[in-house]
């Protein structure tokens, strides 16, 4: 697929949002205890970690779903020490979810379209007669959205609703959503949680797509060690919540820590 | 799968074909008295007694008499359960069918047909409820509420407490709880009463009760115990009087203090506070009872044969007598009515004109097999439709009902211009109301 | 009428001018796309295919050089067509599925200088053999996806030259002046196209068409069939057919017609019935795939709708046809079509995708009566024709009114019919190829000296209806041990009309008796197997299951006995037979492209199992190697049954055929 | 069966995007339409007063409801109580300005609903479901409390209702007791069928999008940058809208005025019963739900009559309870999504006729 | 001012003064809590088990007593009445499983809540078809209960104590720390609670989901039978009963839905609290606020506690 030297390429640039010293508790537990990296603009990072190593909740942090207790996250220049969900959203943060969070009582179209909420603007008037400036947006993005769909090559299900997919396609639809949000930055959590051999292949040349097509920057949480070595450009690796090691595929794979903490136990 | 289909596809001709069959208007050759009853619904113990006493009455005629003036009575219950839509949709359902007079038997639900009387020209007999300013003729030609309003019943307990205090004037400084199902009904007196109040020197204290909460009220009757009042007044409804009467008992609320009016005092009502209940006190207006020929002839006619649905040992208690006192009225409605048309099977037009004439001397009431069931309905004209007529105290022994007063007259000078102010004010605010054009029958 | 515009033109280039005047504003072609049904109108189609072309030749093509079309059915491709014909150019269309090295021998054959490509899928079928291919510069593509990364000094995307084009057009007046004198300088007797044919043997064959004749040919059947500007077709058959470029590319500019385009293969069926086509062609495997899942559907139906279902059915069976072609039927009969119209054949149709269909054809083989008469009965008006590339389709075809299941109709107007002395038909047309291309001597083969073409088919005129009958190709038509004739297609054709068959390969030239050897049908059968709660974990398992054999041999004792009832035929009862245990695969080179059985080839690869089948085994063993589709290769191994039967006795005795 | 949609397809995004994409659809609501508004020209007055006006109310309500409850996800419990501030509403507004149009007004109620509605949906951010459901009985009982105990609400009337007052828009009588059924019923069945036409428009662009992707995972619509705070105030503000209109519909086109027990706790799980049998998240449910409750009695009550069967009136009332009790369970058995799904799968087979799926 | 002090100061002002009639307060509103607490219970039974929310439980507490009484009323011996209702209790949870709860199962909680309406419309229907709407007493004296009151003086004046209310307290406490001993000591009871935390917890105990419903259906029908007759006595025995039903509703969110201890404390907070509230706060607005002051404690209570007193904090995870 890719040439075995997986070292940065030239189209990954600055940082665009680095995480420092964040720690994170519910009720005394730590999840996340002062960990600090970045993720460049244009990249494929991955960060992986053994169960309960804090990767969703470090996701969660970044998209300001959970509040750190400690530490600042800085996106695009920005400083802050908490986010709000949409305010992560108006950056250009989207994500998908480790259990598809899908809109289950909707058609992938709708569900796709629904990723285009922020971009849309026309007002409640002519919201409710769905005409004039109503009715160009919506087919405007209907546009944008049927050139996911063909992207991710989902166009017999268009009109499916979403609860009746097969968890493959059920995910290749989430990733759509994500996508239909034009996001800077792209979260994915356990984007092959549960895939069979084929599937996973499809899902990695989607995201590699993605990445360079739509120049995507990318941030993905994987248990597949195979997968994110392929993938990614840089790994950040969580253990109980603590940053054992950080770099290149490489090197991380050298790591005696990692080695210790989680290649040791991989099956 | 198919199975679905055909439930849709047969509910749905059902539904068709029902309305087109509901909506059919039926051919007249008897009088159509239709019955709006509640058996069922949170109210339905007042409501079943009333509904037997009506049904029970007409069948009598009909089995005895053959109907009125030889022609059929067509009694038929519409169930409103005490409901006000299902009450209009009733309405809806009788008006294609000639009906002579409808009556509610709900304040809520003949406030919602007050409007319809006059355009559908049904007549409206609300025999003491409803809306009280009904009771003026010039402008509710089409509404009846005899033979008292609520105004009328308030003064009458209000004099009958000055009685017993030594006249009116020994109020002054006394107190009065007014305890009150919190709708328009129990809300209704409270202008007269704070009115009174004012004239003679009382205080008042309201106990409202939703009607959610009727069967608890133990807060209302602490606060009864903290404010001590000297008379406790009443106007409850279904299952709110038996409790309040329970819970005055618990909380030694001195019984014959405490007094209902007479929609709070039926035999049930009473019943639960059994050998407690010793000393309530209730208005009535109807026979208590059935020592009556009448009755009699019910008993023999109607519920030996098994043409009634009253249970044999509520037979001919308070509110039965007060069902049966109501069609009474309407019988007489329709003899009138027959005799002023000179036509046999009558409608509601005709019917509204008996109304207006209805005059039940004591004589009358005797030659109708009721001697001394109920004081004399004189007092309704065509400016009247009340009548304003007294009603006695009665009070529960413990295992029934008993007669402790005469006839107590209202206070018409109280009663009359509020009633005028009343009937003004809601005539003002129903913009187009219509002008009464009907015209006056001499009384017979 | 387009057949005036049709008269002056004889080019498409020219005829695509002229719908563009005459029909402007009307669809010229439709593709479901992004969800929607693109559509461009004949106008629109003009102006594009102009600038493409004048993008083409400032790339530098040339009149006379070749242009290789592949991929799937798409407006980009067609309009590559169109503007390399408008240059005087010649476009070679490939199959989509055209494995590298088919794809290599055409491309080279015909000394491509450029291709129109669908994908990345074909620029790297393309780029693997690119070493072969000396002259072939440039690829243009019309999806860019996945193409970002790669070179693209010899890559270009369709769209930037078409751009390219309008501004050069936009920029200088003169250039369109150009481009109508090159429009018109091209002659109808250049050549408009070389399709390749597939051949059942061997390489294909380049077959060379002129504009003037393709254009005649293309009138006489739009007149013949009353196709006008208001039809519509759907464009799902491959590209490079000479099918899909006569009924769809052809008639289309001819008549005026929409021409719509699917959205992929996938979604052809759901895109039929959205597109509601009132031209309709499909093969017979297609029809009776469609039939065989109408059927097996239905078998889930509830008990009342089926019953219902099979009721109509037989009504539509009963006065169906007859009421299609204007017979007398009695009144019950036509009030119980009218209802089962309603309730199930009006509807059937519609999901199906048929309802505005005027005229259909079927053809590229023989059609199974029943599944003739069953589409016919609904109200579809079928008809067959028969014809080959190197008539540019029409040789025969069934007019209104007289159609028959068993014969392909009388001869398509301005063509001549005659059988050759061998059974072989041969034919002259209006729309007859003008040879093949770089082949004189394959051309002198199959051409006559006084000009008509050897079809390479046996057949005959019915006694009864006048219509050509065809019975096998001419070569194939062989004799038993004893002299009978053998007409193997004959045979197999019976064969398939089967549900559970879908294939059948007969042996028996120069043998004692004959042999077949069947594929199953998997949704037939695996649906049958479900139904009787026959367990199977793979193909080869059902297929070699001892009550698929027992279902199989009666349909072949009924094949036996319709044999039987031939007086020509009777001795060519099948004897024995077995079920493969692999399907016949295109990949494998088994069948060709359009799904034909190469028997040769077949005989060789299973040669353990035909000496089984005369050497009065029971089993035998057979490997063999198979591509899949990734194009990995691998064997199967197998344990193959054989069934002897049971013939039917010969009506009469009758004499040795010479 | 009677769908034939060979040959209908779509060139544009717009028609793609259409409410109704299929012709035979447009076509069966196109003969409704016209059947619903010719109804007066041969139907009586208890078809129209008792049975068309009662379920063109109840379905805008139950559409209002839906709204809330089917499409956002949010339980509501209050509804009687909004539908009697929008009666409220109405009657002050056309007490205080008598001269403007009372249609005008009508829908004009709405909006006090909806900033009731708004108020009182506040807690809907911290709680969900049930809980939520219960909160919202919080409102459905302090405003029934207030429509008995606020005076001014009904003109300190004595009787404590409210009486609607005779209006005329364009000399025509709309409201009061002259007003005849047919006016009432096609202004009603006017209003119903735009305002249905304008949910079912929000419900297909951004707004019905966001509200079903709240209800279905909030957490990633929020992550997706919907906010929830917004986006659930929105809906109950746009539900109590309906909801008043509905209230205010009732009051002065049907029942000609109104005690405050009407809109009492009944009046709120009557249109919660109406959503759910009709189906949850779809506006047929809507129609399908009120055809269903609010109909069905009205006909049980009649079929003994109908039938020549002599039974008391109360035991109707009391075997109607029972029938309505089972045919609930038994449509929730049969369909849980509601008759709405019921249509659908209906519908869907149809269109594939004579195929089974 | 004067609104101030009649807010913040008069009602304690007055408490102080008659010391009497705020313990009777108290006791009342005790008393009423601990009768909405044995409403809460039975949604909590069936809730806990099987994660429907019963809204047929007010009706059933109607339908309880009536049969009781109806029974009674037809001359069948007090307790021998108290039997067969027992009985029909039972075959009611059957019914109820059997017809209404396994072809349900797995459906969304909503769809369970509404099927219950069913049940609540059929009983209606039901129960006054066979027992007609008519209210009935409640023949406490014929159960051994007496009535009557304790009247004891203290603090200046006098606290009423009804013999009856003082049973019911017992009684409902009885019920509880008996349903407690039943859920943590017994077989079923364990596997009661497993199923609230899985189905399939329970299984493995051997009890099957359908049995375990059974149970529930039967024990809250004994909950609604208990309740029945002490509601009863209060009042009378008629439909209009159904309506409390609504005032377990707030108790259940203080509670929270699944807890025992929660729904007895839910009752009293909401008792003692409508209670007090109407009494010293209510005639400044006229009275009547226990129609929806519940409500309005249970909404604040939400507000800052959105899974209840006793429930825990719910950790958002995606």
């Amino acid at each position: 697929m890719r040439a075995p030297d997986t070292a940065p390429r030239a189209r990954v640039g600055d940082v665009l949002l680095s995480v420092e010293d964040v720690s994170l508790s519910f009720g005394g537990v730590k999840a996340i205890s002062g960990v600090s990296f970045d993720i460049r603009q244009g990249e494929i990072r991955a960060i992986i970690g053994p169960n309960g190593a804090g990767k969703t909740s470090m996701l969660n942090v970044i998209n300001g779903f959970y509040h750190p207790q400690q530490g600042r996250i800085t996106f695009k220049g920005r400083t802050r020490a908490k986010m709000r969900p949409y305010e992560a959203a108006y950056g250009g943060i989207a994500r998908t979810f480790q259990n598809v969070a899908l809109f289950r009582g909707m058609s992938a179209l709708d569900n796709i379209m629904a990723g285009r909420t922020l971009k849309m603007n026309v007002n409640f008037f002519w919201q409710l007669l769905r005409y004039g400036p109503a009715m160009r947006e919506e087919v405007e993005h209907r546009r944008v959205v049927e050139e996911i769909i063909d992207f991710l090559k989902i166009q017999e299900i268009r009109r499916t609703p979403v609860g009746r997919l097969p968890y493959g396609l059920q995910k290749r639809v989430e990733l759509g959503r994500a996508l239909a949000m034009q996001p800077e930055l792209l979260l994915l959590d356990e984007p092959m949680a549960g895939m069979n051999l084929e599937e996973k292949e499809d899902m990695s040349r989607f995201i590699l797509d993605v990445n360079e097509y739509y120049g995507t920057t990318i941030a993905l949480i994987e248990h597949d060690m195979g997968v994110v070595m392929d993938l990614s450009d840089r790994v950040v690796v969580l253990d109980h919540g603590i940053k054992i090691a950080d770099g290149t595929p490489d090197e991380v794979k050298r790591d005696q820590a990692v080695i210790d903490a989680y290649l040791g136990v991989a099956h | 799968m198919k199975v679905r289909q055909v439930i849709m596809g047969v509910a749905c001709a059902g539904l068709v074909a029902t309305a087109i069959y509901a909506s059919k208007a039926q051919a007249a050759d008897d009088i159509y008295v239709p019955l709006f009853t509640y058996r069922t619904g949170p109210y339905a113990n007042s409501g079943i007694p009333i509904a037997n006493g009506m049904h029970d009455y007409l069948t009598m005629l009909n089995e005895r008499d053959g109907g009125i003036g030889g022609v059929k009575l067509n009694v038929e219950e519409c169930e409103t359960g005490y409901d006000t839509k299902k009450g209009v949709e009733c309405w809806e359902s009788v008006k294609s069918k000639n009906p002579t007079v409808v009556n509610p038997f709900s304040t809520g639900i003949t406030l919602q047909l007050i409007p319809k009387a006059s355009v559908d020209k049904i007549p409206i007999l609300s025999m003491a409820y409803g809306l009280s300013a009904a009771a003026v003729g010039k402008d509710f030609p089409w509404v009846f509420n005899p033979p008292a309003t609520y105004w009328d019943g308030l003064s009458m307990i209000i004099k009958y407490i000055g009685e017993k205090e030594g006249g009116l004037a020994k109020l002054k400084g006394k107190t009065i709880g007014y305890i009150f199902l919190d709708a328009g009904y129990g809300r209704e007196p409270i202008p007269l009463l704070e009115q009174l109040a004012k004239d003679y020197g009382f205080n008042v204290k309201l106990y409202p009760v939703a009607g959610k909460e009727m069967q608890d009220q133990s807060s209302q009757w602490l606060s009864v115990r903290r404010d001590r009042p000297n008379w406790m007044v009443m106007w409850g409804w279904g299952a709110m009087n038996p409790t309040a009467v329970k819970r005055a008992s618990e909380n030694g609320y001195p019984m014959d203090h405490f007094i209902g009016v007479w929609w709070s005092g039926s035999d049930d009502d009473a019943r639960g506070g059994g050998k407690a209940a010793k000393g309530y006190l209730a208005l009535n207006f109807s026979g208590l009872g059935s020592n009556y020929p009448a009755i009699q002839d019910i008993k023999k006619y109607v519920v030996d044969k098994g043409k009634s649905q009253v249970e044999k040992d509520k037979f001919a208690d308070t509110f039965y007598n007060r069902g049966v006192y109501n069609t009474v009225l309407v019988a007489e409605a329709i003899r009138n009515a027959q005799k002023l048309t000179g036509k046999k099977v009558v409608v509601g037009e005709d019917v509204r004109r008996g109304l207006e004439t209805l005059h039940i001397t004591e004589a009358r009431w005797k030659e109708l097999g009721f001697p001394g069931f109920a004081g004399p309905l004189t007092g309704i004209s065509c400016a009247d439709h009340s009548g304003h007529q007294g009603a006695y105290m009665q009070q529960w022994d413990g295992d029934k009902w008993v007669k402790v007063s005469n006839l107590i007259e209202p206070m018409k000078d109280k009663v009359e211009p509020l009633l005028q102010d009343a009937a003004k004010e809601y005539v003002d605010k129903a913009t187009g109301w219509p002008k009464r054009t009907e015209a006056c029958d001499k009384a017979m | 009428m387009a057949s005036t515009v049709a008269a002056r033109a004889d080019t498409f280039p020219k005829l695509l001018m002229a719908n563009a005047r005459e029909f402007g504003a009307r669809p010229a072609m439709r593709h479901k796309d992004l969800g929607i049904w693109q559509t461009w109108t004949w106008a629109e189609t003009a102006e594009i295919v102009r600038a493409y072309a004048v993008g083409l030749s400032r790339l530098g093509l040339k009149r006379g050089e070749t242009v290789a079309i592949v991929g799937a059915n798409r407006p980009k491709l067609y309009w590559s067509i169109l503007a390399v014909q408008a240059l005087g150019a010649v476009p070679v269309p490939v199959y989509a599925d055209a494995v590298a090295d088919e794809l290599a021998f055409v491309l080279k054959h015909a000394d491509v200088r450029f291709a129109a490509v669908e994908d990345q899928e074909q620029v790297d079928k393309i780029q693997s053999v690119q070493d072969r291919l000396a002259r072939l510069e440039l690829m243009f593509y019309d999806e860019a996806r996945g193409l970002r990364d790669y070179d693209h000094s010899r890559l270009r995307p369709i769209d930037e030259i078409i751009a390219a084009g309008r501004d050069a057009l936009a920029a200088d007046a003169k250039l369109g002046e150009w481009l109508d004198g090159e429009i018109a300088a091209t002659k109808g007797s250049d050549p408009s196209i070389i399709l390749y044919t597939s051949g059942t043997t061997g390489q294909s064959k380049g077959v060379v068409l002129s504009g003037e004749r393709s254009i005649a040919a293309a009138t006489d059947t739009v007149r013949f069939d009353h196709l006008n500007e208001h039809d519509v077709a759907l464009a799902y058959l491959p590209l490079a057919w000479v099918g899909d470029h006569y009924l769809n590319f052809a008639q289309g500019l001819v008549a005026g017609f929409c021409m719509a385009c699917p959205e992929n293969a996938d979604t052809a069926t759901a895109d039929l019935r959205e597109i509601g086509p009132s031209f309709y062609f499909a093969p017979p495997r297609t029809l009776e795939a469609l039939l065989t899942r109408v059927m097996i559907r239905m078998e889930d139906a509830g008990a009342l709708k089926r019953r219902m279902f099979h009721y109509f059915i037989g009504v539509a069976r009963q006065y169906g046809e007859r009421i299609l072609n204007g017979e007398k039927v009695p009144l019950s009969g036509r009030i119980l079509y009218a209802i089962g119209n309603l309730l199930v054949y009006g509807p059937l149709k519609n999901v199906l995708g048929f309802s505005r269909v005027r005229v259909a054809y079927t053809a590229g083989e023989a059609i199974g009566p029943d599944l003739f008469a069953f589409y016919r009965s609904i109200g579809l008006n079928l008809k067959q024709l028969y014809g080959q590339t190197e008539a540019f389709l029409y040789v025969t075809c069934q007019p209104d009114g007289a159609i028959y299941s068993d014969t392909v109709g009388p001869a398509a107007p301005h063509v001549d019919i005659r059988i050759a002395d061998n059974g072989e038909v041969l034919f002259r047309s209006p729309g007859m190829f003008t040879g093949y291309f770089k082949d004189e001597a394959k051309t002198a083969e199959v051409m006559t000296p006084d000009g008509y073409v050897k079809t390479g088919d046996a057949g005959f005129f019915d006694d009864k209806t006048g219509q050509l009958k065809i019975i096998d190709r001419a070569k194939d038509v062989g004799k038993l041990k004893d002299g009978t004739l053998f007409a193997p297609k004959y045979i197999e054709n019976k064969l398939k009309f089967f549900p559970n068959i879908r294939e059948a390969v007969a042996y028996g030239d120069g043998r004692d008796f004959v042999t077949v050897m069947l594929n199953i049908d998997l949704t037939a059968v695996g649906s049958w197997a479900e139904r009787n709660n026959v367990a199977y974990a793979s193909y080869q398992e059902l297929a070699g299951h001892p009550l698929v054999y027992d279902m199989l041999e009666k349909n072949v004792a009924e094949v036996n006995k319709a044999l039987a009832a031939d007086k020509m035929m009777a001795g060519a009862q099948v004897k024995r037979f077995l079920v493969l245990h692999k399907e016949l695969d295109a990949d494998d080179g088994e069948v060709t492209r359009t799904q034909k059985v190469r028997r040769g080839f077949v005989a060789e690869r299973y040669a353990p199992l035909i000496t089984a089948l005369y050497d009065g085994s029971h089993e035998a063993d057979i490997s063999t190697e198979v591509t899949f589709e990734d194009g990995r290769k691998g064997v199967i191994s197998a344990r193959v049954k054989i069934r002897d039967m049971k013939t039917e006795p010969v009506p009469a005795p009758m004499e040795k055929a010479a | 069966m009677f769908y034939r949609e060979a040959g209908q397809f779509k060139t544009s995004y717009a028609s793609d995007q259409a409410i109704f994409p299929i012709l035979q659809d447009r076509i069966g609501i196109a003969v409704i339409l016209v059947a619903a508004f010719s109804l007066p020209l041969y139907a009586n007055d208890f078809i129209l007063n008792a049975v068309m006006i009662p379920f063109l109310i109840f379905a805008l309500a139950s559409i209002g409801l839906n709204l809330l409850t089917g499409y956002t996800g949010q339980l509501s419990l209050g509804t009687g109580a909004f539908m009697g501030v929008g009666a409220y509403a109405c009657y002050k507004l056309t007490s205080i300005w008598p001269d403007v149009n009372i249609i005008v007004w009508v829908i004009c109620s709405g909006f006090f609903a909806a900033g009731v509605g708004a108020i009182f949906g506040l807690p809907s951010l911290r709680i969900k479901g049930f809980y939520l459901a219960i909160a919202t009985l919080a409102a459905q009982f302090f405003l029934e409390w207030c429509f008995i105990r606020i005076a001014w609400l009904y003109n300190y009337n004595i009787s404590g209702a409210i009486e609607v007052p005779q209006r005329t828009v364009l000399g025509v009588i709309v409201t009061g007791p002259r007003a005849t059924s047919e006016t009432r019923y096609i202004v009603v069945l006017a209003i119903v069928v735009a305002m249905t036409w304008i949910a079912s428009n929000l419900m297909h662009g951004r707004i019905g999008r966001t509200w079903m992707a709240v209800r279905d995972m909030d957490i990633a619509a929020e992550l997706m940058g919907i906010r929830l705070l917004p986006t659930k105030l929105m809906a109950f503000a746009v539900s109590s809208f309906y909801c008043g209109v509905a209230g205010a519909l009732m009051v002065f086109l049907w029942y000609g005025g109104a005690e405050p027990a009407v809109f009492n706790i009944n009046q709120s799980f009557t249109i919660l019963f109406m959503i759910i049998i009709g189906g949850l998240g779809s506006l047929l449910g809507a129609y399908l739900g009120a055809a269903l409750i609010y109909i069905l009695p009205i006909v049980l009550r009649f079929v003994p009559e109908w039938l020549g069967i002599p039974i008391h009136a109360a035991t109707v009332e009391h075997i109607t309870f029972m029938i309505v009790g089972v045919l609930i369970v038994f449509f929730l058995i049969v369909e849980p999504a509601g008759l709405a799904r019921l249509w659908s799968i209906g519908k869907q087979k149809l269109r594939v006729w004579p195929f089974p799926y | 001012m004067d609104i101030l002090y009649s807010i913040f100061i008069d009602p304690f002002v007055q408490m102080a003064q008659a010391p009497d009639l705020f313990v009777q307060t108290l006791w009342d509103g005790l008393v009423g809590g601990m009768l909405y607490a044995l409403i809460a219970l039975g949604f909590v039974l069936i809730f806990k088990a099987s994660g429907v929310f019963n809204f047929a439980q007010g009706i059933m507490v109607v339908f309880a007593a009536l049969t009781l009484v109806g029974l009674h009323d037809a001359g069948v011996p007090a307790f021998l009445a108290l039997l067969i209702t027992i009985a029909v209790m039972f075959a009611l949870a059957f019914t109820v499983e059997r017809v209404v709860l396994r072809p349900l199962v797995n459906q969304p909680d909503i769809i369970l809540f509404m099927a219950t309406f069913g049940i609540t419309y059929f009983l209606i229907g039901f129960g006054e078809y066979v027992f007609g709407g008519d209210p009935k007493v409640m023949p406490v004296e014929d159960f051994g209960l007496e009535k009557g009151a304790y009247n004891i003086k203290m603090l200046g004046g006098l606290v009423s104590l009804q013999k009856l209310d003082i049973v019911a307290v017992i009684v409902a406490s009885a019920m509880v720390a008996g349903l407690g001993v039943f859920f943590s000591k017994t077989r079923i009871g364990r596997a009661l609670r497993a199923v609230a935390d899985s189905h399939s917890a329970a299984l493995s105990v051997g009890i099957s989901l359908e049995q375990i419903w059974v149970i529930v259906w039967f024990a809250a029908g004994l909950v609604a039978l208990v309740t029945g007759i002490f509601w009863g006595a209060r009042s009378d025995v008629s439909f209009a009963l159904e309506v409390i039903a609504l005032k377990a509703l707030p108790v259940l969110i203080l509670g929270g839905f699944t807890s025992i201890p929660g729904a007895i404390a839910g009752g009293l907070i909401i008792g003692v609290g409508e209670k007090l509230a109407e009494f010293y706060w209510g005639p400044l607005v006229g009275g009547g606020t226990d129609a929806w002051f519940a409500y309005v404690i249970a909404l604040v209570f939400l507000l800052f506690r959105p899974q209840g007193l006793f429930g825990e904090k719910i950790i958002e995870r995606i």
